[in-house]
């Protein structure tokens, strides 16, 4: 299976390990991921605002491209996958905003038609994660690993539709297909306090430290994300314990790790 | 004072158990509107077929007006939504035929609201009146 | 053509004034069909009946105008008076030319420019008239109540106190509904088993009135005053009539690990079941998808002990079909699922619970005998969040939640929170609420007592997120009078679950023809003046089906409820509404299209062989309308495409007459 | 520039119907950055729907709030908080001179490991 991929900018970067365990894992279970020839940076946040067209465009070229390759668009970044299915959203429920960003389109307009995929939700919808369990080589059995959602991967639930956005499964289902076991814990879905680091460290400082302790009180020993800026604030404000991307944690089970590394 | 002013020809459909009552209850506080309304009752307003409608423009009439209970109120629970969608179709055919839209009009009078009978009545035949009479659909051959 | 009579009324002056009721009768005079014409002083009157009545033997008249006051005023008394000169009364026709001509208009040419149009108009309609009989229907003198719980309980006593007999019908293996699983009741604080139980004993030793639990509707035929409904019993594995209630079964029953659904999974039961303790009927149950020997014959304990003989494993299901004049529902509700409010935790806590589910925590035969105690480990809560409104107040196309108020919430939660400090000073109790509503007899009084007397701590404001941690519940939350963010950490968390109608209701109304609105509530047919009563002629509505209610009001709308079957039942014939809608079959295609718009089921479709003009015959799908159902709305009669359907009394010509006879 | 206008450019800026408001105060109990506002997110929609405008404006918690969309996906009555805030937020920014964020700000925000999704973040939620 091939899929359209849009890596996203700290993907490139800071978070170079998120991208290159996805695309290791990915091909271990039998999907190619096809990289975008031309993305642009998404803009880390969707602007909720209605008369918004420009900072939108890079996404629906996006999403254009993968039409054009008749492959679903698949993103690992939290944040590059909710700028992108709500810009989507945007396109298929709002005529008004369709017809603005189409007059910059160059062939052919676009209409919503892309099916938009977490990294995640490829696992669950298209290999489907019994299969995942069964391509698991190291198992992570005995591991009590926490997921952390944040904020992106889930809400609005209207647009996302991911899972239930009060009490989410699928990165659950993840862990215990990995082999380990999934620690349930409340603040999973509470938010890190994202860009507020730039403004105001002192409120993701206390976000932070509120979900950690909450996950290790439920008895975590490591947390996973998917969003690099939950993980450097999680990181950066005193996890006691190691968060690291589920993509890693993904390579690892599937033992493609260590090619990683090479 | 100017002869042979021109009277608009006005049929009302009221629905027996708020309108029709609630023209009733405008004759009770003697709440003045043109002679020109005449009034048929109907047990609900779902009752008013569209044909009805159709016979009072071909025979001269100037204006048409159904009135009901207010949704939600209904006698017989669901009437007055029937016959705002059936309304709807039919007045968006008869814009579609040159009849002007302000020549035909739905409204909900419920049994106490004598007044707003009144007011819908008053406001009706302005609106008429000024459009003048009605040629479209008027068939010829039923004139006098 | 009719020979009409038509009779102009001054009323005093008051049409007289403004129309020349002379001149009125004159122009009449000239009409098709006018064989009569007069005016009068008061028609209404006496004399003016007696005028009337003269006119129809003097001129052989078939037809009556009566040009008056509204026909909401004085139809009925001319009808009678035609029906007294031997006329069928709908030959009767008003133009009401005093509320709709003298009394809003102030001159008199117009005025009576218009009672003359109005004159024709009614005498187009009354040449067209044909005589109109009302049908009649026999009542079959027994009611059925669907659900067992206070509404029907209270319904079904009031119905047999009057004579009739009744049946219950009730899905669950006793009666008692949601009250029996109540621990105290609001405002007065007696407990509800001991107001409750008493009545469901009276059912019990009733002899007019039968219990069929574990039993559900399958099928309702037929319409007011003959109904036809098949009740399916469920088999039960026990045979009602020679279980005596001992309970021995139940202590010998190895399978004790079923989730106990009358304590809402908070213990559990025995595949073989009672329960509780004052069951109606105080019968056992086997659980078949719980019980060993039916799921796969090993076992068989429970009939070594059973001294009675009555464990039968070979029973079935069982299809009982019964006659019945009227139907009252009372299927009751439920609070709604928690699945979709996981910020408060529910799922994850065992000590984030719903307030039925404190009720039976606090019950004396509940799974903690009475004690407060937290589920996940059994010791005392010292801070107990009450949050309100989890689920009720939603916007409408929420995905979660009610739109509506539940009603009963903003009571019980004071209540529970007011038990709490009575029994356990030592308890802090924080109640968040977006509104306290108690508008009912003493209920603000009781809510004040709450905060006054024993300091529950109210909280203007909504819980946002719920984090168990360790042994704790932290809770956050609005207090917006203060307009600060709370952060408390709770022993104990109980959730207002909004409610909502059984799953069982729509079903139900599909076979009842019975209407529903969006939340599934049964509508009535008048929100004001017949709030009891479904808009589908003999069927009843008792208790929360139609709306959310607490214990009082349901008892008054089940007594009411009751009244009205009473009433029914008391007739030995049903008298219908002639003016009802009829199918000319020679025109009628059978396209359903009638049916689909009759909100009283009073359509339905039957196969009917003609005679072609080759001799040979043809099976066609007609339409007919059942008389005694129809209200006579005449919507069908505008949907019907080839115009098979028409009103009497109403019809497509006689309205066509009025509409030509005006615009003239 | 009236309130009025003011408050029409956010309604149509946020497409959010503030008179939905049922003033249950869910939005600011779940609210992750209440302790920093000045005005909390069930006063943004209260004080939009009183054509209050202009403190909102003015107010550093325009900055505070953290996009987490926790008030919309918990709001009973569908209001959307959040993007009331974003509205007002806007136009506070969208004026020349009104960024809130400045690139010479940038050298104290960052470290070694400062993910590029924080910048680019900070500057869309800040600057214009």
């Amino acid at each position: 299976m091939k899929v359209t991929y849009f890596p996203g900018c700290t993907l490139k970067n800071k978070a170079k390990d998120l991208d290159l365990y996805a695309y290791k894992s990915a091909e271990a279970l039998g999907v190619t991921l096809e990289e975008i020839e031309d993305w642009q940076c998404c803009g880390g946040v969707f602007t909720t605002a209605n008369d918004e067209v420009a900072t939108k465009l890079s996404s629906v070229r996006a999403l254009k491209y993968a039409v054009d390759k008749n492959q679903p668009l698949v993103t690992v970044c939290s944040a590059c996958h909710n700028v992108i299915k709500q810009t989507n959203h945007a396109v298929q429920t709002n005529s008004q905003f369709a017809d603005k960003v189409n007059r910059y389109m160059a062939d052919g307009s676009y209409n919503g038609e892309a099916e938009v995929y977490h990294y995640l939700e490829m696992l669950r919808d298209l290999v489907g994660f019994d299969k995942l369990k069964e391509s698991v080589v190291n198992s992570l059995k005995g591991k009590k690993i926490a997921a952390y959602y944040g904020c992106l991967l889930l809400r609005p639930n209207s647009v996302m539709r991911m899972d239930d956005p009060e009490n989410p499964t699928i990165m659950e289902d993840f862990i215990k297909a990995l082999g380990a076991d999934a620690v349930v814990y409340a603040k999973r879905n509470e938010c890190c306090g994202g860009y507020i680091s730039a403004e105001s460290p002192e409120t993701a400082k206390k976000n932070s430290q509120a979900i950690i302790n909450n996950a290790k009180a439920q008895g975590a020993e490591m947390i996973i994300t998917a969003c690099p800026l939950c993980k450097y604030n999680l990181v950066n404000n005193g996890a006691d314990i190691p968060v690291v991307y589920f993509t890693e944690l993904l390579a690892e089970a599937l033992g493609v790790k260590e090619d990683t590394n090479e | 004072m100017q002869v042979n002013e021109y009277k608009p020809l006005i049929v009302a459909f009221c629905c027996n158990w708020c309108s029709y009552a609630g023209a009733d209850l405008a004759g009770n506080n003697r709440l003045a509107y043109p002679a020109d309304v005449k009034i048929i009752r109907v047990p609900c307003s779902c009752r008013v077929n569209p044909m009805f409608i159709l016979r009072a423009f071909q025979r001269g009439a100037d204006g048409v007006i159904i009135c009901g209970c207010h949704p939600g109120d209904c006698h017989y629970t669901s009437g007055n939504y029937y016959t705002r969608r059936r309304m709807a179709a039919l007045f968006s055919m008869l814009d579609f035929l040159g009849i002007e839209r302000e020549r035909t009009r739905v409204e909900w009078v419920s049994a106490a609201e004598g007044a707003k009978f009144a007011a819908t009545m008053n406001d009706f035949v302005e609106k008429v009146t000024a459009l003048g009479e009605n040629k479209r659909l008027e068939d010829l051959r039923c004139k006098k | 053509m009719q020979r009409v009579g038509v009779f102009v009324c001054w009323c005093g002056s008051n049409i007289a004034g403004t129309v020349d009721v002379k001149a009125v009768a004159e122009a009449l005079k000239s009409e098709p069909g006018v064989v009569f014409s007069t005016d009068y002083q008061y028609m209404c009157s006496q004399a003016g009946q007696d005028m009337i009545k003269n006119a129809v033997k003097e001129h052989n008249l078939t037809g009556i105008v009566v040009c008056s006051c509204s026909p909401r005023m004085h139809e009925a008394t001319f009808r009678k008076t035609a029906a007294a000169a031997g006329l069928n009364p709908y030959m009767v026709e008003i133009a009401n030319i005093r509320e709709q001509c003298s009394w809003v208009h102030k001159d008199m040419l117009s005025g009576t420019e218009k009672a003359i149009i109005l004159g024709k108009a009614a005498v187009a309609k009354v040449n067209l008239n044909a005589p109109l009989t009302p049908g009649e229907s026999p009542v079959t003198k027994r009611a059925l109540v669907i659900g067992g719980g206070i509404a029907g309980i209270q319904t079904a006593l009031d119905i047999a106190d009057a004579g009739f007999p009744v049946d219950i019908v009730e899905k669950k293996p006793t009666i008692g509904g949601k009250m029996a699983q109540l621990d105290k009741t609001f405002p007065t604080l007696d407990c509800a088993a001991c107001i409750l139980t008493p009545k469901m004993v009276d059912v019990a030793q009733n002899d007019k009135i039968r219990i069929f639990s574990y039993s559900e509707v399958t099928d309702v035929q037929g319409f007011v005053g003959n109904f036809d409904v098949t009740i399916k019993k469920n088999a039960r594995y026990v045979k009602e009539d020679i279980c005596t209630g001992c309970g021995a079964c139940v202590d010998k029953c190895p399978m004790k690990r079923i989730p106990n659904e009358f304590n809402l999974g908070m213990d559990n039961r025995p595949a073989i079941y009672i329960p509780f303790a004052q069951a109606v009927p105080k019968v056992a149950t086997i659980d078949p998808n719980a019980c060993n020997m039916l799921k796969n014959g090993k076992c068989g304990l429970c009939a070594k002990v059973c001294t009675a003989g009555a464990i039968d494993y070979t029973q079935k299901d069982e299809y009982i079909e019964e006659k019945y004049g009227a139907i009252v529902v009372a299927t009751g509700f439920n609070p709604i699922s928690m699945d979709k409010f996981d910020e408060f935790a529910y799922s994850q806590s065992k000590d984030v619970i719903t307030s039925l589910e404190f009720e039976r925590l606090t019950n004396a035969a509940g799974p903690s005998a009475g004690k407060l105690l937290r589920p996940s480990d059994g010791e005392h809560p010292h801070t107990i969040v009450f949050v309100q409104c989890v689920g009720s107040r939603c916007e409408s196309c929420a995905e979660k939640g009610k739109e509506y108020c539940s009603k009963i919430c903003c009571m019980y939660t004071a209540k529970h929170a007011m038990l709490t400090r009575d029994k356990y000073p030592d308890t802090e109790v924080y109640v968040f609420y977006i509104d306290v509503r108690t508008p009912g007899k003493n209920f603000d009084e009781f809510y004040r007592r709450a905060v006054e007397e024993y300091g529950v701590k109210y909280v203007k404001g909504m819980v946002g997120k719920i984090t168990p941690e360790g042994k704790k519940l932290k809770v956050q939350a609005s207090d917006l009078l203060a307009n600060k963010q709370l952060h408390i950490d709770a022993d104990l968390v109980v959730l207002a679950a909004a409610i909502e109608p059984d799953k069982s209701a729509r079903p139900l109304a599909t076979m009842l023809t019975a209407s529903m609105d969006t939340n599934d509530f049964f509508t009535e047919a008048h929100p004001k003046l017949r709030p009891v009563e479904s808009p589908t002629a003999g069927v009843f509505l008792s208790g929360a089906c139609q709306g959310p209610k607490d214990i009082p009001e349901t008892v008054s709308q089940a007594g009411a409820a009751a009244s009205k079957v009473i009433g029914l039942l008391a007739k030995d014939k049903l008298t219908g509404n002639p003016c009802v809608a009829g199918s000319n079959e020679l025109i009628c295609n059978g396209c359903s299209s009638c049916a689909n718009v009759c909100p009283y089921g009073a359509i339905s479709y039957e196969d009917k062989e003609f005679r072609m003009p080759d001799r040979t015959t043809k099976v066609r799908r007609i339409a007919v309308v059942n008389p005694a159902v129809c209200q006579g709305c005449g919507a069908c009669t505008v949907t019907c495409p080839s115009g098979a359907m028409d009103l009497k009394g109403f019809a497509n010509l006689q309205i066509m007459a009025e509409v030509d006879a005006i615009c003239k | 520039m009236n309130n009025k206008y003011l408050q029409e450019e956010i309604v149509r800026i946020s497409g959010v119907n503030v008179s939905k408001c049922m003033r249950c105060g869910k939005c600011s109990a779940t609210c992750p950055a209440y302790d920093e506002m000045e005005y909390h997110p069930h006063q943004f929609v209260n004080m939009v729907e009183n054509g209050e405008i202009e403190p909102l404006l003015n107010s550093e918690s325009l900055y505070k709030c953290l996009s987490c969309f926790a008030c919309i996906d918990r709001c009973p009555r569908g209001v959307q908080p959040a993007k009331v805030v974003e509205a007002v937020r806007l136009t506070a920014i969208r004026k020349q001179g009104n960024n809130h964020l400045k690139a010479d700000d940038i050298p104290a925000i960052i470290d070694d490991e400062t993910p590029q999704q924080l910048l680019v973040s900070a500057f869309r939620k800040y600057t214009k």
